[in-house]
């Protein structure tokens, strides 16, 4: 039994730095791995639906006539099943969370793949598993509609 | 007389302003004894401004009608006080000043705020008899309890009374809702009863308790002041050094029950003011 | 070591015979589940020591109706104002019975059909 | 003898972030009657296993609770890998178990944190969830999520951690394990803290056994049990003493935890040196048929994973026994007679979470 033994330590991290950060002014540092949000690489995309079934939110739509790729970020939960899954790896993790928003809104990213001609050719070069920078898409609001599958 | 007055309404002018920043800079320590960065010194200023634009909630309007009458009283207690008046007559409005709190609190039909009162009766119950003692220790000490005539006392007070300055600083600790006697309403709503005494006031009247506590803060630590009146600097680190106590002792404690809050105040804090009245009693030998 | 798990088949009426003699040598009651096959099967789970069995029984779907063991486990009122409310089975002698109060679901029995699946809401995720 | 009043505890209410709500029948501060209720959140998670693939089921898993979340997700995994006879890679085995202490650490500290909360210790409270924060860091590093790790799979983990990178979070761990000493101390012989919590929610051993009570609760009752003592995952390689007190009061219960978070550190840091080389995942094949009761050591006390397969890509049931809804019949024991000050203490000394209880 000890009266306010606390004191010491009270006194301890009142001299010492806080632990916490100003943290909208001071961003945070991300870990490598942590999984933030789902990128894309439209040019190396070819449309194939993988990303789509495997989904488990069915958070990713891909279509495949309009040829583009949306998410919807707030059923995305970042499982990354399909980073795992995507046979070209043009969708990779980057280590930072989607920016707060006020409304629900999706992202739709043009594809522009071009179907091979009548015989087809299994293309392996393009399949480059670097982490992609921002894609050069317009976020434009989308009314669920139909999907492929 | 002139400047007993001008020291009354200066009280009633800077006592508020004073006591917000006083607020801002114990959230401030507060926050650095637990490690975090805490938020601007004018937080509390800010969060005041927020809650007059906040509506007023109440299911009736004689609580509002309580809270100015604790806001008055409080008011008058502290000009009372650095108007230099009867020290008796300022424990007595801050004692009317608490219990209007408390009437405000049962005026709602809430249970979280029945119990606050409850217990904030029994926190007074508690606190009363030392405030008394310190108006006869002042007396016994200076034969008069006129403030005016303590402070121009050659001799600090606190000489003749440590005992009762002790006791004075656990009561402190009560009329400040720090820890360990939070229990009536603490400063952030993590108890049992929710915020208790204070669960059922919102907006203009919450505003107004804020700045209450603002006018009594100040008024108490005053009264700290009184103990080394003849030497004012080392009265101001005495008070500064009580408040700081105040903050790590609220930093290093649970927050007790009811039955333990009584007891150790009347044992305690009553029994070391007392044993402090009596010597000092026969000590000057019946003075006046 | 992962013990083996022993599961009896008991019949309804022999339940609260065979648990006051789990009870008597000092088992824990773990868990009772109920599972909606074309009858309702229900596990109730014991463990002493190293040791980890159930018993099995079943019941029909309709009129589903069996003993409560409150009176040897009290603690086997939260299973069964669960099992009652969602999959619709019935406890006689519950101790401590919250008469369908005790999970708010918006639809009544909601496990007591198997591949039941709500049409008609907006996630289908 | 004080007139009755009724006091509304819950669903939401600051001391007890958790959706449940007791009506209070207090006379003055004494608590005459507690009357619960439940059901606020029932999300009938178990029934989604009908709908979805049983790996995609995996993330449902883990979503069942968010403090515990890991070892929700892994039980299931277990439960099926059983029922499909799947033998998990050793390096996968031993990264589930790091992963399982690290949330035990992490858990414990966030109760701590809410227990001191509970009886009106800020400063207590504030430094518990910043050595927490050492541990969250830790996980993140590990599994890319702070609370969803998202790395259970059937047949094995979905991440592998490189040896370097648990040997530096080993090193991060030791720190936080010295910072803990310093704040068990306080918990363990703070004069206020010892007020608010000996002889508080007396739970004797007998009726901790015969309501059912789990995990902390009934080791604090004086019951010597610890699910890991079976030896699932990579716990029979390593040495588990369960941690027992016997006082059978909220302090008791109390230090049953702050004795695991040390030991969850101390095993973390074991692991760390020890896991072995390998691959961590095999590709499982075909559906499960069977049934399997998994049995895991969750912070709160043993869970249950039930999985019925019938030989289809779904499973025709999955049920979760959580330490919780074990714990409520023993909460209610204790709630009898108590004080109002010491309701929120109680109710937190079983570690509760409502949502996975009803899930």
């Amino acid at each position: 039994m000890k009266p306010l033994a606390m004191t010491k330590l009270s006194l301890k991290s009142l001299f010492k730095a806080p632990a916490t950060v100003a943290y909208p002014a001071i961003p945070r540092e991300y870990f490598t791995g942590t999984r933030g949000r789902i990128l894309i690489e439209p040019s190396t995309c070819n449309l194939c639906v993988i990303c789509d079934v495997r989904c488990p939110t069915k958070a990713i739509k891909v279509d495949r006539k309009g040829q583009t790729w949306t998410i919807d970020r707030l059923r995305c939960i970042q499982c990354g099943a399909c980073i795992e899954a995507c046979p070209r790896k043009c969708l990779s993790n980057e280590n930072r969370y989607s920016d707060p928003v006020t409304h629900k809104e999706t992202l739709t990213v043009p594809i522009p793949f071009v179907p091979p001609a009548p015989k087809p050719k299994p293309a392996t070069s393009a399949a480059a598993p670097t982490p992609a920078p921002a894609p050069a898409a317009t976020p434009e609001n989308s009314d669920a509609k139909d999907r492929p599958v | 007389m002139t400047r007993n007055f001008l020291a009354g309404f200066a009280y009633l002018l800077l006592a508020p302003v004073i006591g917000a920043l006083l607020a801002g800079v114990d959230r401030r320590i507060t926050a650095r004894m637990q490690g975090r960065r805490g938020p601007p010194i004018l937080q509390p200023v800010y969060d005041l401004l927020k809650l007059m634009h906040k509506e007023s909630i109440g299911a009736r309007r004689t609580g509002h009608f309580f809270v100015l009458g604790h806001l008055v009283f409080m008011m008058a207690a502290g000009f009372e006080f650095f108007f230099g008046g009867d020290l008796l007559i300022v424990i007595f409005a801050f004692a009317l000043s608490s219990i209007f709190l408390v009437l405000g609190a049962y005026a709602a039909h809430s249970p979280f705020s029945h119990i606050g009162a409850e217990r904030e009766l029994l926190q007074m119950m508690a606190a009363e008899p030392i405030l008394l003692l310190t108006a006869m220790g002042f007396y016994i000490a200076n034969g008069s309890f006129r403030v005016e005539e303590i402070s121009a006392s050659p001799v600090p007070a606190l000489l003749w009374l440590p005992g009762i300055f002790a006791a004075l600083a656990f009561i402190l600790t009560i009329k400040l809702r720090k820890s360990p006697f939070d229990l009536a309403t603490s400063h952030h709503a993590h108890q049992e009863i929710v915020k208790g005494l204070t669960t059922e006031f919102s907006g203009l009247s919450l505003a107004i308790i804020e700045v209450t506590h603002w006018y009594e803060t100040i008024m108490l630590l005053g009264i700290f002041y009184l103990f080394l009146a003849p030497y004012p600097a080392a009265a101001v680190l005495l008070v500064a050094v009580v408040y700081l106590l105040e903050i790590l002792l609220d930093n290093t404690s649970a927050r007790m029950k009811w039955q333990w809050a009584m007891k150790s105040s009347w044992t305690t804090a009553s029994l070391l003011g007392a044993i402090n009245l009596i010597v000092v009693y026969y000590w000057l030998g019946v003075q006046p | 070591m992962i013990p083996e798990q022993v599961i009896h088949d008991i019949e309804p009426a022999a339940l609260r015979e065979r648990t006051a003699a789990y009870r008597r040598d000092g088992w824990r009651l773990v868990q009772i589940c109920s599972t909606t096959l074309d009858v309702f099967e229900l596990s109730y789970s014991f463990t002493r020591d190293d040791r980890f069995e159930h018993l099995r029984l079943r019941l029909p779907l309709e009129g589903a109706q069996v003993d409560s063991i409150t009176e040897e486990y009290f603690g086997a009122f939260a299973y069964e104002n669960e099992i009652h409310d969602l999959f619709g089975i019935r406890f006689d002698g519950l101790k401590l019975d919250y008469l369908g109060n005790f999970f708010k679901t918006s639809v009544s029995k909601p496990f007591a059909t198997s591949m039941c699946v709500v049409t008609g809401g907006k996630n289908n995720g | 003898m004080g007139e009755r009043t009724v006091i509304p505890f819950g669903p939401q209410h600051p001391v007890l972030p958790e959706p449940i709500h007791i009506d209070l029948v207090v006379e003055d501060e004494h608590v005459v009657e507690a009357i619960p209720s439940f059901g606020f959140i029932h999300r009938g998670l178990e029934k989604l296993v009908e709908k979805k693939d049983f790996h995609e089921f995996t993330y449902v898993a883990e979503r069942v609770c968010g403090i515990c979340s890991y070892i929700h997700g892994m039980g299931y995994c277990q439960a099926v890998e059983t029922v499909m006879n799947i033998q998990i890679p050793p390096r996968a085995k031993w990264l589930r178990t790091f992963w399982c202490e690290l949330s035990r650490a992490h858990s414990h500290l966030l109760w701590a944190g809410l227990l001191a909360d509970a009886f009106g210790f800020e400063n207590l409270f504030m430094q518990c969830w910043r050595i927490r924060e050492t541990v969250l860091d830790v996980i993140e590093e590990t599994t890319g999520g702070r609370v969803i790790f998202g790395s259970a799979k059937i047949g094995g983990v979905r991440r592998d951690v490189d040896n370097d990178t648990l040997k530096r979070c080993a090193v991060k761990i030791a720190s936080a394990a010295a910072e803990f000493e310093e704040l068990k101390k306080v918990f363990r012989d703070d004069y206020s803290v010892k007020q608010r919590l000996c002889g508080i929610g007396m739970l004797s051993r007998d009726d901790a056994w015969t309501l059912g009570a789990v995990g902390p609760t009934l080791r604090g009752s004086g019951v010597r049990t610890d699910t890991r003592l079976e030896g699932y995952a990579a716990y029979n390689e390593l040495k588990i003493e369960p941690i027992v007190e016997t006082a059978c009061d909220s302090y008791a219960r109390c230090m049953v935890r702050m004795h695991e978070v040390t030991q969850s550190f101390d095993l973390i840091q074991e692991i760390a040196a020890r896991t072995p080389e390998g691959p961590v995942f095999e590709k499982p094949s075909g559906y499960p048929n069977g049934e399997y009761f998994a049995r895991l050591e969750q912070p709160r006390g043993e869970v249950i994973y039930y999985v019925k397969g019938n030989g289809t890509k779904n499973l025709s049931r999955f049920r979760v026994r959580t330490p919780t809804f074990a714990n409520i019949p023993p909460l209610l024991h204790m709630l009898q007679g108590c004080e109002l000050a010491d309701v929120g203490l109680i109710v937190l000394t079983i570690d509760p979470c409502i949502s996975c209880a009803e899930r």
